[in-house]
């Protein structure tokens, strides 16, 4: 046996709950304030916890550009579903919890001064299931960006359809899916970030179908329960088995993007997927710099004898990613 | 909407609510009968000419999925569908009617077919759910049923979808995206499956009857609901009693809505589809834009922020919940 | 060592070869002149020896409704290519073997009374190799389908593009391709028939496009030679490796069939993808019958309020197909 | 169209064939240059930006083929390349630059991207061929680069390939259906591996050599065949010399090439692509509509036959030649 030497760090309950938190990663106790000030991304190895909806739309756009809608939806028992209690309660419960509605915010931002519409769930409210208000929201969103032609992003974290709204909940797959086939036919582009957990029928309908699809590292990202896999089928599960890893290496997530450089990436995208843009001058400090080129050529593409349009305003850009260096070393670092 | 959602099909009388599970529990028992008609075993009896199309093009034949072109009633369609087998080799080899995502992918190519010959689509849901192993994740069986459900929102000719036995969650929808929806009266449609709802939710897989009652997942149920259009009676003890006369119903069902379905242009056809799919869902809506209320406040506060969302004020950065972190809750599927 | 028994059946060269041929499957001697008649196919093991265009045309098409066109196609030396011997000596040889100008034959036809665009190819000219001339056959006959809106039928039968004519004929595959995407975007229909061997670049480009694939018994389909495949990865090929039935498994063949169900099939075939097509009145004394259902309905959904068409002429088929019951049985018996 | 084919560069005068096999092989040998720019080096100085996109959506992500977006000289593009490996680690990670078919359909969702956002598209073709093993078999390369082949010949933007190194048969035109080709120098083109080619033909692999001279694989060949429509001069010994020179070269000719493409409508565009491939292939046409001879009939008669077509008669059914069922004859790649 081996032998248990003292140990001289702080015994666990020295650290009040509400102050500190345990990373699940390295065991290492994080204080609060400190981990809201990371992003939440442990320090020490990296480790994504989890983001308020709130959180993460402030991560990810402008500062104060995000506008919401439909704040008021709200699920209604459809059912009169009672498990160990009525799902009324249960909702009620999480209301109370998390001082959310449902389980998904939506509106629109801009991001790096892309307009665009977004919808961001949030796991702590029931899991991040999808009920009527996930899907009416997700919907309603993907609807937008069709009407006025903004990039739609969705930020998922879910453990898939909410139980308590039986199929109801299960026909939001298809809800949601034919609004994105709209907007798939309709050329208007579609990032999907999966973050941890993206599972069930979340991963089964929108969150797999972006145009392009970012997962921060090691999400849980699947469609059935590892257990319910395991189970079924009595074999062992390959290591790493549906992490955001395993879903790059199978093909199914384009680029694992470190929480800190999500925006970043986000931007760089957008300037590819919207090439027709113009763009508002940007917010936020940085020195503006950009050929003009490609949307000039694009016009005469589209209307050969067009005269060139105006000079759209550039890309703002930090000054350390000004370098006309390709950043094709990169890739390795982030997986993309 | 709600009133829609409030049943067409009032239930006969108070039930005691045993009776009510009990009778829940034989239907899904009725539903997973191993002597059942499945896909192909319909279609030899609803039609006169089946010709089996193989393979997803990509990665392999899944023989969990049955598709092709069959001859009913004068009503030339592609079908679609899973296939369960009669024995323990034919379930093995059609891995008990739970396909892979070769399987989807195949009835994609089904599909696609079906809208370039100007083919209507009838699909039969029989299913389990979507096979779970780590052969599927890994070859994508999220993204296959994505995908599936989305061409079947946009594919421009009908399709009737009918759920024969067990309509078993996102592996069910794949294929049961239709313009009109049937289901035999002792079929089952669910999120999840009973066992496993009530492994989450009762922490127990032996409330799987009270799971099922409390997902309301037998047919007519699912009728009140508005998810399926149709339902149609089983001849004697069950459709596996008598597979001709159930095949004899279910076709007159199915002639029917192709030809009314037929008649309707394929952009009303393709509105009217997006509009079905698109209502689902009970919520109410409040004119107040609320957010998220500022951090560290007590829960009196919250409640009155609920119970008046009027007063809530648009607040900067509260970052994480307490639970967020904590593994999976139960409420989800 | 195992004692060697006196064999009791004649020697091998006691069979003239112009009269007999060997069976390579069983090793069953057969007389040449039934071998003909049962389609060359063993009638011991069931075999399936190579088939001429002209013999392959008369298995598929109803009694002399193929017209060909094209006939005076011939290959040029583009490139003045010399091996061990100039390419225009391999070609003079090939014809004179062959009677052929080169290893495609195309034209129209009717099957079972649809009218079709055809092109088969023979083994027997260079291995079936696609130069100029069969890319142009192959990529008129998806042309002339195109124009007039006919089925398009292809039978392949290829070692691949043919060396001789070197980057020219590799971009017969762009060719074809092109012709072939241009027929799918018009929705008229393409059914591929692989027959022993398909392999290289013509699998990699027109045989594998079919809306329908089927492919004759243990038909040797595949793009590298399994020598390559094991040569460069040194590792064991898996079984029955290339051959029809591996490739059923593998999802990229929708049937396959025995030879002399080849016609039926694909008649019944064209009844789904050709459903508006006027049938002209079948010419081969089989009863006539069918509900004409499908064709007025689908009229129905085309345009609206157009009063139902004039009944069609109805499916001929033989009296022992008419039975109402279904032919599901038969998919276990062909693998389709 | 002989004529074009006959050349447009004649050769600057006659060459000893030993050393017009030497200077042919030695391009070979140039083109297999381990330190020969690939795809992302090129990239890397030619581009301000990269972003790979990674994944075919269904089995993998081929680390063989390269896609993604990338800004070069102001226009912003969607790009598409093999990827050899810079040393052994990298090689095998990277299967040599052999692709299986998730590596082609990886290159096939990047088109689509391409066309859906109206983003032109660039693609580096640098394969020894597409990977041969039995697993690429098993997954369908040649559906994958026949799907590939076939979505370029329709894709509704503008297409520029470059031949920067090994243009290895179908693995190399399954990504290089350009509205215009451009080789480096030193590259080159072939519908088989000059090794398999003259082990097929010469029955030694020891005549590759000769075999890569008769196929006119080089650069200079490719745009006397006008399979090539503009070659690029390499800096110094090669493009393995000066990787920033070389792609500073390619970058002037790639914009030059998508500022013209860009200017023309996007139907005229794919009307010309067609075109372009649809009149590859030397052949002449007779008018006479021969079919072929009655059987049992002398070569003399045979002979004849070619020789004045009109001759031939519309004969019955001849099956099989003597050599039909022989093993597969050499004269196929
Ligand atoms: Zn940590
Ligand atoms: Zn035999």
């Amino acid at each position: 046996m081996p032998i248990k030497l003292p140990s001289f760090r702080p015994r666990k309950d020295a650290y009040p709950a509400d102050l500190w938190t345990k990373c699940p990663s390295c065991s290492e106790m994080l204080f609060n304030k400190q981990l809201d000030k990371s992003d939440r991304v442990c320090p020490t190895c990296g480790h994504h916890f989890r983001l308020s909806a709130e959180a993460r739309i402030a991560l990810l756009v402008d500062d104060r550009s995000f506008v919401e809608v439909d704040a008021g939806l709200q699920s209604v028992d459809a059912l009169g579903f009672v498990d160990q209690k009525p799902y009324p309660d249960r909702l009620a419960a999480a209301q109370l919890a998390t001082g959310m509605r449902d389980a998904a915010v939506r509106g629109t931002a801009t991001i790096d001064g892309h307009r665009v519409s977004l919808c961001v769930m949030d796991f702590a409210f029931m899991g991040g299931s999808m009920g009527a208000v996930v899907g009416e929201k997700v919907t309603r969103a993907a609807e937008q960006a069709l009407m006025e032609r903004l990039p739609l992003i969705i930020v998922s974290a879910s453990g898939g359809a909410r139980m308590q709204e039986g199929t109801l909940a299960l026909m939001q797959l298809a809800k949601t899916c034919a609004a994105l086939e709209r907007l798939r036919a309709a050329g208007v582009p579609y990032i999907s970030i999966m973050s941890d957990p993206t599972t069930g029928g979340v991963f089964a309908s929108y969150a797999v179908l972006g145009d392009i699809n970012i997962a921060e590292p090691n999400a849980l990202i699947g469609f059935a329960g590892a257990r319910v896999a395991a189970g079924t089928i009595a074999q062992e599960l390959p290591p790493g088995f549906q992490r955001s890893e395993f879903l790059f290496e199978h093909g199914f997530v384009d680029r694992v993007v470190a929480r800190r450089s999500l925006r970043g990436e986000i931007a760089d995208l957008l300037r590819y997927l919207v090439p027709g843009e113009q763009r508002p001058a940007a917010d936020n400090g940085r020195s503006l710099f950009d050929p003009i080129g490609f949307l000039t050529s694009l016009a005469d593409r589209v209307v050969p004898d067009l005269p060139a349009p105006e000079e759209a305003p550039a890309r703002p850009t930090e000054p350390a990613d000004d370098v006309p260096a390709a950043r094709a070393a990169d890739r390795e670092a982030t997986r993309g | 909407m709600v009133d829609r959602l409030l049943g067409r099909r009032p239930v006969a009388g108070p039930v005691a609510p045993e009776d009510a599970k009990a009778e829940m529990w034989n239907r899904v028992q009725l539903a997973r009968n191993l002597r059942r008609p499945r896909t192909l075993d319909l279609l030899a009896e609803m039609a006169d000419e089946i010709i089996e199309i193989h393979g997803d093009r990509a990665f392999g034949d899944d023989a969990a999925m049955a598709c092709g072109f069959a001859r009913i009633d004068g009503h030339r369609v592609v079908f679609i569908g899973q296939q369960k087998g009669a024995d323990t080799d034919e379930n093995v080899r059609r891995n008990f009617g739970m396909p892979h995502p070769e399987g989807y992918r195949k009835a994609m190519r089904a599909m696609d077919l079906a809208e370039r010959f100007g083919l209507p689509v009838v699909t039969f849901v029989d299913v389990p759910g979507a096979h779970p192993g780590p052969e599927s994740e890994e070859r994508g069986i999220a993204e296959a049923i994505a995908r599936s459900i989305g061409l079947m929102t946009r594919l421009r000719t009908p399709i009737v979808s009918v759920i024969t036995g067990e309509g078993g969650s996102g592996g069910a929808i794949a294929i049961a995206v239709g313009d009109v929806v049937i289901a035999l009266e002792n079929a089952v449609y669910a999120v999840i499956s009973p066992e496993g709802c009530a492994a989450i939710l009762w922490r127990s897989s032996d409330e799987a009857a009270t799971a099922a009652l409390a997902m309301r997942m037998s047919a007519d149920d699912q009728q009140a609901l508005g998810v399926v259009d149709q339902v149609v009676a089983e001849p004697g003890e069950g459709a596996h009693a008598d597979h001709a006369e159930t095949a004899r119903r279910l076709r007159t069902v199915i002639v029917a809505e192709l030809d009314r379905l037929e008649r309707i242009p394929t952009d009303e056809l393709l509105a009217a589809r997006y509009e079905r799919y698109r209502a689902f869902g009970a919520y109410t809506e409040t004119a107040a834009p609320p957010m998220t209320p500022p951090p560290n406040r007590g829960l009196a506060d919250r409640v009155r922020d609920l119970l008046d969302p009027t007063r809530w004020l648009t607040g900067t950065s509260t970052t994480g919940t307490p639970r967020r972190d904590d593994p999976t809750a139960p409420e989800e599927a």
